[in-house]
């Protein structure tokens, strides 16, 4: 009875709304226009990172605030510790994950250099570095977390405190996230390095924190 | 009707049933593959339209790590029923 | 009918899709395969519907980088409590009856 | 100044987290503080020189984003200050040492304020978005901080429920965009007119029952009960007070900021979510009667005060409807607030979350009986509290547009608020049963709970500066 | 803020800041809470002699704060009100010495005297309410002090009591908000005056006000224990009996009627109510509740249950009063009110000394108590002679000025119903008095908890205040025309509500 409801609501819903997506008059705002009229004064040449760290810089601040609170919820649902044993792996294959963990590096920092021109930038490069820490955690070389030391947390936490500290900073001189043009540039490549390393070790540490009841010591 | 239309036009479809047997499938693991293959293809779709940052960020995040997550949730299920 | 548009479409099944997968699969990793693809295809409308006249707008997409990296978020939190269930009782399903 | 009550919690919160499990009690309550001022200072400000704007970024609608403080934001951050800085008190003493609710829970309390504030404050559709998903984390964060099974399965159900809510949400926001090619409400707002495109309508719709959801309004209010109900006492308080409100704050915005010309044009539309405001206002007394937990049972009266909140929609055509809504606001924030933490006392103190195992309390634990009491006394919409105050001014409201079943609802609504609450306060009288053991608790527990209490009393013997600040917008 | 505001709140404040301390001392410190007490008291007293005297050299006291905008917390103490005032402050201190006397050692005793003092307050303020507002803010508040009170010894029977007094107390509330939001509606304020607000809304509202005014009348009947809406009042003779003389005399009945009045003369005013017709359907509902009150009151041999019942029916003597068309009925209304409240507590009062002292309860167990009691039975006769209406007791005054009222009216048939309440006053109560005084002493008392020392034949903190009240029933029933008696003020006040006729002529 319920499923069929759902899914008549479903149908009904996608019918109705595909219906009225289709005459659609153009849009009365053009924003894509004023973000390339304001492209030179955001410090940045690709208009997509400009709008995550410029025009829309906020949006970007409280999203790393997110990412960071699912990391902090995960380390406080608590911590458990069922040991189990998982198949030895193939050492071929750990001496190529610690060939290809600093060609990811390389390729982490090429991307977020790149962002400020082209596709690419801190989430792209803050993945790659995951992605590097997933596959040394996946050959066993980076063993899962337990609860993390302050080190860690700093860096956990640390890109988003630069950001912060820029947003604060630039909240003394007038608004908030506002760079001043001329620095506009190394202001955003600054925020977007705290990012690539504290991204990258967060979700990193969404998928080491999350296989720590596999048994791995801290 | 371009080719590319038809392009977008399979891709569409391929999502549609993709997402479809990642919600329907009757294994998990096989969900959770169809699933990454969707996200694949999401990171498709956003190349075509012309977004190839997202199409990077789901590639690497959307696909590659909530992919890994799954997975590594589905082995400890795995592990811990044995 | 542009490609924009179709793969807005896409974005509107996706979405009903993946509401209908939270509200009838009771298997909760299946639900959080059914949340992000609810997500995805709010993505896809956000930016297939602004973008139906053929020119690119950054500002969706930007908004939509920061929608994945929130919902990654929320998935990794996700299953961070359903594998936390399964160790505390070994079911991977809400029952009916703990409301009370 | 309004951009630091959101810097300030992020700040605090993440130096909270470096500091350490368990670590943060004074950062926090140094922050609180200081939010405080500053909500108390925009208020102020807002009253002396009108609605207050920052442009992030300096950019400004519709490429930036806006910030815009006007009377009815500044009452929400008022609200959420006044009740987070007692909570706060309480939770510290609440806790445990190792207490594992406790390793994160300052962190994720801040960040919970951060969301709060940056979502009173948003004048962006998206923007509210991401402040919605960091409130709903962080709130789900803090039902699940190491709780037992149950627990968790109360933080899944309202995982599930607040994503989909916000995914409704998302959704319309993507429309909106396709539709008009910004999100800013300030922009927005002249755009949309009475003759606006179906998929404007579809927009609206998806957006205010994803929040709906979110607010738990009746029939979506299945997680809150167990989630609320579940959740250690200061986070219970902290959810029911301010956090449902956020959500419900922000349907209000939008019903009359952006969707203001559709939802005059459509008369019947405003009744649906008055009517199940209705429906919750009798379902949730209905079952905060009948539970035999303590918590539960406030939770429950949450369900149905929440439902006064959709009463409002009809008679926002009135003037004073912004006023009496906001009232009800601060009067069920500050008395759900205190009466979950007389609640978490009661239990901590008798050792057992029924009411029947509160006979004899209110000899040994009568400042907290009396908290309970008169935050009772507001929930029942008794003078003088605010929730009179704000029972009147619905009830008149309603009478002036004739509409009787508001006034009748509202009526009735108080009174089966009151049985609930004398079913506590009836239990709490009875005389100790031979062998009872009630354990000592923190003076702190008792007394922060009953400050929030007579808050809520107090208001209500002086609204004037209150339905002042509301009125500018 | 000057002296003329501040005094009205200096009343408020002399029972309120005590309440509030007394809640805060220990169980233990019976000294310090006594001395608060009867400090707070004598303040009260000492306050409202100074408006009563103010008053009468024609000073106007009040004070209002804005709680939202326009709606306004206002108090003022006009002659009606002080009248109110008056009886509540000199009974409150009887009553506190009793319950000084009556609670000796007994548990929760804080609590106890902190909403005691709450409940004062609430009296004060609807006594000095000048809107309807005010009037319903500390109407509720009085509900709210009193249910603790009522459940005070904490036994299943007693939590029955004071949950059927929640239930009607609550309702009634709830209808009576409405009509005031109503009335607040049509009007923009709900401000008591002189010969009445409503009038000024013209002929179209005639039906609304007359619906507003049932709503008014439910709400305060429910208080007022009219029938039938009075089912709580006997019920909650569960309460301890300092609790009870609050109920019955001080207190909660009183402000039910003191509303009535205040509606009837200052918001409707006598003659627009009149002639919207609504006096004589109130009449109506007084005459039934004096009748059935005192018929049930013949059935009952609980003598706590036999003096509610007897308070059913008096207090309705009281809204009769007033639902007689002309100064003369209104004279004898709010005369009764001072002389039932000051008969039904010396009544109350005794019976409490009896179950005290001796353990009775029923009527059935009271032979012969005069002998061992005297003094207590002295002022239970005089009580009881005095709801009778016997000569040289408060009672005969009150129903002189009744009876007269009534013919004044036109209303014959009430003077009958006037005559049968009397004849069954003394069937329930005569009996009572010959049991006391003329049958034998048996063996033994049902429970004997204080032996008799000398003249003292109970706790002298228990003597006093029923003798002191029995006493001022005979001096206000002697000396109805001194200036200060009762009668005065009753007709002072009369004479402001009928200023066109001043000529008022004594029965």
């Amino acid at each position: 009875m319920k499923r069929l409801l759902v899914v008549l609501g479903a149908v009904c819903f996608v019918v109705l709304l595909l219906g009225a997506m289709f005459d659609l008059a153009p849009a009365s705002v053009q924003l894509h226009a004023a973000v390339a009229a304001n492209l030179p004064a955001s410090g940045v040449e690709h208009p997509v990172t400009a709008v995550l760290l410029n025009f829309r810089g906020y949006d970007t601040l409280l999203e790393i605030a997110v990412l960071l609170l699912a990391m902090i919820v995960i380390l406080a649902t608590g911590i458990d510790t069922a040991a189990d044993v998982r198949p030895s792996v193939n050492p071929v294959l750990q001496a190529l994950a610690k060939l290809a963990a600093p060609l990811m590096i390389m390729v982490a920092v090429y991307l977020l250099w790149a962002g400020a021109f082209r596709p690419g930038g801190a989430f792209q490069a803050g993945a790659v570095l995951a992605a590097a820490a997933v596959l040394l955690h996946l050959v066993e070389l980076l063993p899962g977390w337990q609860s993390p030391s302050t080190r860690l947390r700093l860096g956990l936490a640390g890109g988003f405190l630069v950001f912060l500290a820029v947003g604060a900073g630039s909240l003394m001189r007038g608004a908030l996230l506002e760079y001043p043009p001329e620095h506009a540039g190394r202001l955003i490549l600054l925020v977007e390095s705290g990012l690539t390393v504290s991204l990258g070790l967060i979700l990193a540490g969404l998928f080491l924190l999350l296989s720590r009841d596999d048994g791995d010591g801290p | 009707m371009s080719l590319e239309f038809i392009f977008d036009l399979l891709l569409a479809l391929a999502m549609v049933w993709s997402a479809w047997r990642s919600l329907s499938a009757s294994r998990l693991d096989r969900a959770i593959v169809m699933f990454i293959v969707f996200g694949l293809l999401m990171a498709l779709a956003w190349a075509r339209l012309s977004a190839p940052d997202i199409g990077l960020a789901e590639a690497a995040i959307g696909a590659g790590l909530t992919g890994a997550l799954l997975l590594d949730a589905y082995g400890a299920l795995k592990r811990r029923e044995a | 009918m542009t490609g924009e548009l179709l793969f807005a479409s896409v974005g509107v099944i996706l979405f009903a899709l993946g509401v209908a997968g939270v509200l009838l699969i009771g298997h909760l990793l299946r639900r959080v395969l059914a949340f992000n693809v609810m997500g995805s295809g709010a993505f896809l409308v956000l930016v297939g519907l602004a973008q139906r006249n053929g020119i690119a707008d950054p500002v969706p997409q930007a908004m939509v980088l920061t929608g994945i990296v929130v919902a990654v978020a929320a998935t990794a939190l996700a299953l961070a409590l359903v594998r936390r269930l399964y160790v505390l009782t070994g079911k991977l399903e809400l029952s009916q009856d703990d409301d009370e | 100044m309004m951009v630091w009550l959101i810097l300030l919690p992020l700040l605090w919160a993440s130096f909270a987290f470096l500091l350490g499990p368990g670590r943060g009690v004074w950062l926090a309550m140094a922050g609180l503080l200081a939010q405080l001022w500053l909500a108390y200072a925009l208020a102020e400000e807002i009253v002396a020189s009108g609605v207050a704007e920052h442009a992030v970024g300096g950019w400004g609608a519709p490429l930036g984003i806006d910030l815009v403080a006007d009377g009815l934001s500044a009452a929400m951050l008022l609200l959420t200050q006044c009740v987070a800085l007692p909570l706060a008190v309480y939770a510290s003493a609440y806790f445990k040492r190792d207490d594992p609710a406790a390793t994160y829970f300052w962190p994720l309390v801040g960040f919970l304020l951060a969301g709060l504030n940056a979502l009173f404050l948003s004048a962006d559709l998206f923007n509210s978005y991401v402040t919605l998903e960091l409130l709903g984390l962080a709130a789900v964060g803090l039902v699940a901080a190491g709780g037992g099974a149950q627990q968790i399965a109360s933080a899944l159900r309202y995982l599930f429920a607040t994503l989909v809510g916000s995914g409704a949400y998302l959704l319309g926001v993507a429309l909106i965009y396709g539709t008009y090619g910004t999100v800013s409400t300030v922009t927005l707002t002249p755009l949309i007119g009475a003759g606006a495109p179906d998929l404007v309508w579809i927009a609206g719709g998806l957006m205010v029952v994803g929040l709906m959801l979110k607010t738990a309004l009746f029939p979506f209010h299945f997680w809150l009960p167990p989630a609320h109900g579940g959740a250690p006492a200061p986070v219970s308080a902290l959810l029911s007070a301010v956090v449902v409100k956020a959500s419900f704050y922000l349907i209000l915005r939008l019903w009359i900021g952006p969707f203001s010309s559709l939802t005059v044009a459509a008369n019947l539309v405003v009744w649906l979510p008055a009517l199940l405001g209705m429906l919750a206002v009798f379902w949730g007394s209905y079952q905060a009667i009948r539970a035999e937990r303590l918590k539960m049972l406030v939770a429950y009266s949450t369900v149905a005060q929440l439902g006064y909140l959709f009463l409002i929609f009809p008679l926002l055509v009135s003037a004073g409807a912004l006023q009496a809504v906001i009232m009800q606001v601060f009067a069920h924030g500050l008395a759900k607030a205190a009466m979950f933490a007389a609640a978490g006392t009661l239990i901590k103190a008798t050792g057992q979350d029924t009411v029947a195992g509160l006979a004899g309390v209110a000899e040994r634990l009568p400042v907290t009986l009396f908290a309970f009491g008169l935050a009772g006394v507001t929930l029942m919409g008794l003078p003088p509290s605010s929730g009179f105050l704000a029972k009147w001014q619905l009830i008149e409201l309603a009478l002036s547009q004739q509409y009787w079943v508001i006034a009748f609802v509202v009526l009735v609504g108080g009174l089966l608020a009151a049985v609930y609450v004398f079913r506590v306060l009836r239990q709490a009288f009875l005389l100790a049963p031979a062998g009872s053991v009630v354990m000592p608790v923190p003076r702190t527990l008792e007394w922060t709970a009953f400050v929030l209490a007579a808050a809520s009393v107090l208001l209500g013997l002086r609204g004037v500066e209150l339905m002042q600040l509301v009125g500018i917008t | 803020m000057n002296f003329n505001e501040l005094l009205p709140l200096a009343v408020l404040a002399s029972s309120l800041l005590p309440g509030l301390l007394i809640f805060t001392l220990p169980e233990s410190w019976v000294g310090l809470r006594t001395a608060l007490n009867l400090f707070g008291a004598l303040i009260k007293l000492a306050l409202v002699l100074l408006l009563i005297l103010g008053v009468q050299a024609g000073e106007s006291y009040g004070v209002h704060f804005a709680v939202l905008p326009g709606l306004d917390l206002a108090f003022k103490a006009d002659a009606l009100g002080l009248l109110f005032i008056t009886l509540s402050a000199v009974l409150w201190l009887f009553t506190t010495l009793y319950a000084i006397g009556y609670l000796e050692g007994a548990p929760r005793r804080s609590r106890f005297f902190g909403f005691f003092s709450l409940c004062v307050t609430a009296t004060m303020g609807i006594a000095m309410a000048a809107n309807l507002f005010t009037f319903f803010v500390f109407y509720e508040l009085l509900t709210l002090a009193t249910f603790p009170l009522v459940v005070h010894r904490g036994t299943e029977a007693s939590m029955r009591g004071g949950t059927t007094y929640l239930v009607y107390t609550l309702i009634g509330g709830a209808v009576l908000l409405t009509g005031i939001i109503w009335l607040h509606h049509l009007l923009g304020h709900t401000d008591f005056a002189h010969a009445g607000i409503a009038v000024a809304l013209g002929s179209a509202y005639d039906g609304q006000l007359q619906i507003i005014f049932l709503l008014l009348l439910i709400g305060l009947g429910v208080k007022a224990a009219i029938v039938p809406l009075h089912g709580w009042l006997p019920q909650a003779m569960v309460a301890p009996a300092p609790v009870s003389a609050l109920l019955h005399a001080v207190a909660v009945v009183k402000a039910g009627a003191f509303g009535i009045v205040r509606i009837v003369y200052e918001v409707y005013g006598i003659e627009f109510a009149q002639a919207l017709g609504l006096l004589l359907p109130l009449a109506i509902f007084a005459a039934v509740t004096i009748v059935w009150g005192s018929f049930r009151a013949l059935f009952q041999d609980d003598l706590k249950k036999r003096l509610a019942f007897s308070t059913v029916s008096q207090v309705s003597y009281i809204v009769l009063g007033v639902a007689l068309f002309g100064p003369i009925g209104t004279i004898g209304g709010l005369v009764h009110l001072v002389h039932q409240g000051i008969m039904k507590i010396t009544l109350f009062f005794c019976a409490g000394n009896y179950a005290e002292t001796l353990g009775i309860h029923k009527v059935s167990e009271m032979n012969g108590v005069g002998r061992r009691m005297p003094l207590t039975s002295i002022a239970f006769t005089i009580g009881a002679l005095g709801m009778m209406g016997a000569p040289l007791t408060a009672g005969a005054v009150s129903k002189a000025w009744l009876i007269d009222g009534a013919s004044a009216a036109g209303m014959d048939w009430a003077i009958w119903v006037l005559w049968t309440s009397s004849l069954l006053n003394a069937a329930y109560f005569l009996p009572i008095l010959w049991r006391t005084w003329f049958k034998s002493v048996p063996k033994a008392w049902p429970g004997e908890h204080v032996a008799a020392r000398g003249w003292r034949e109970t706790a002298w903190l228990l003597l006093l205040p029923p003798m002191m009240t029995a006493a001022m029933t005979l001096l206000a029933g002697m000396y109805s025309s001194n200036q200060m008696s009762p009668l005065s003020w009753a007709k002072l006040i009369a004479e402001r509500e009928y200023l066109h006729e001043m000529i008022i002529r004594a029965p």
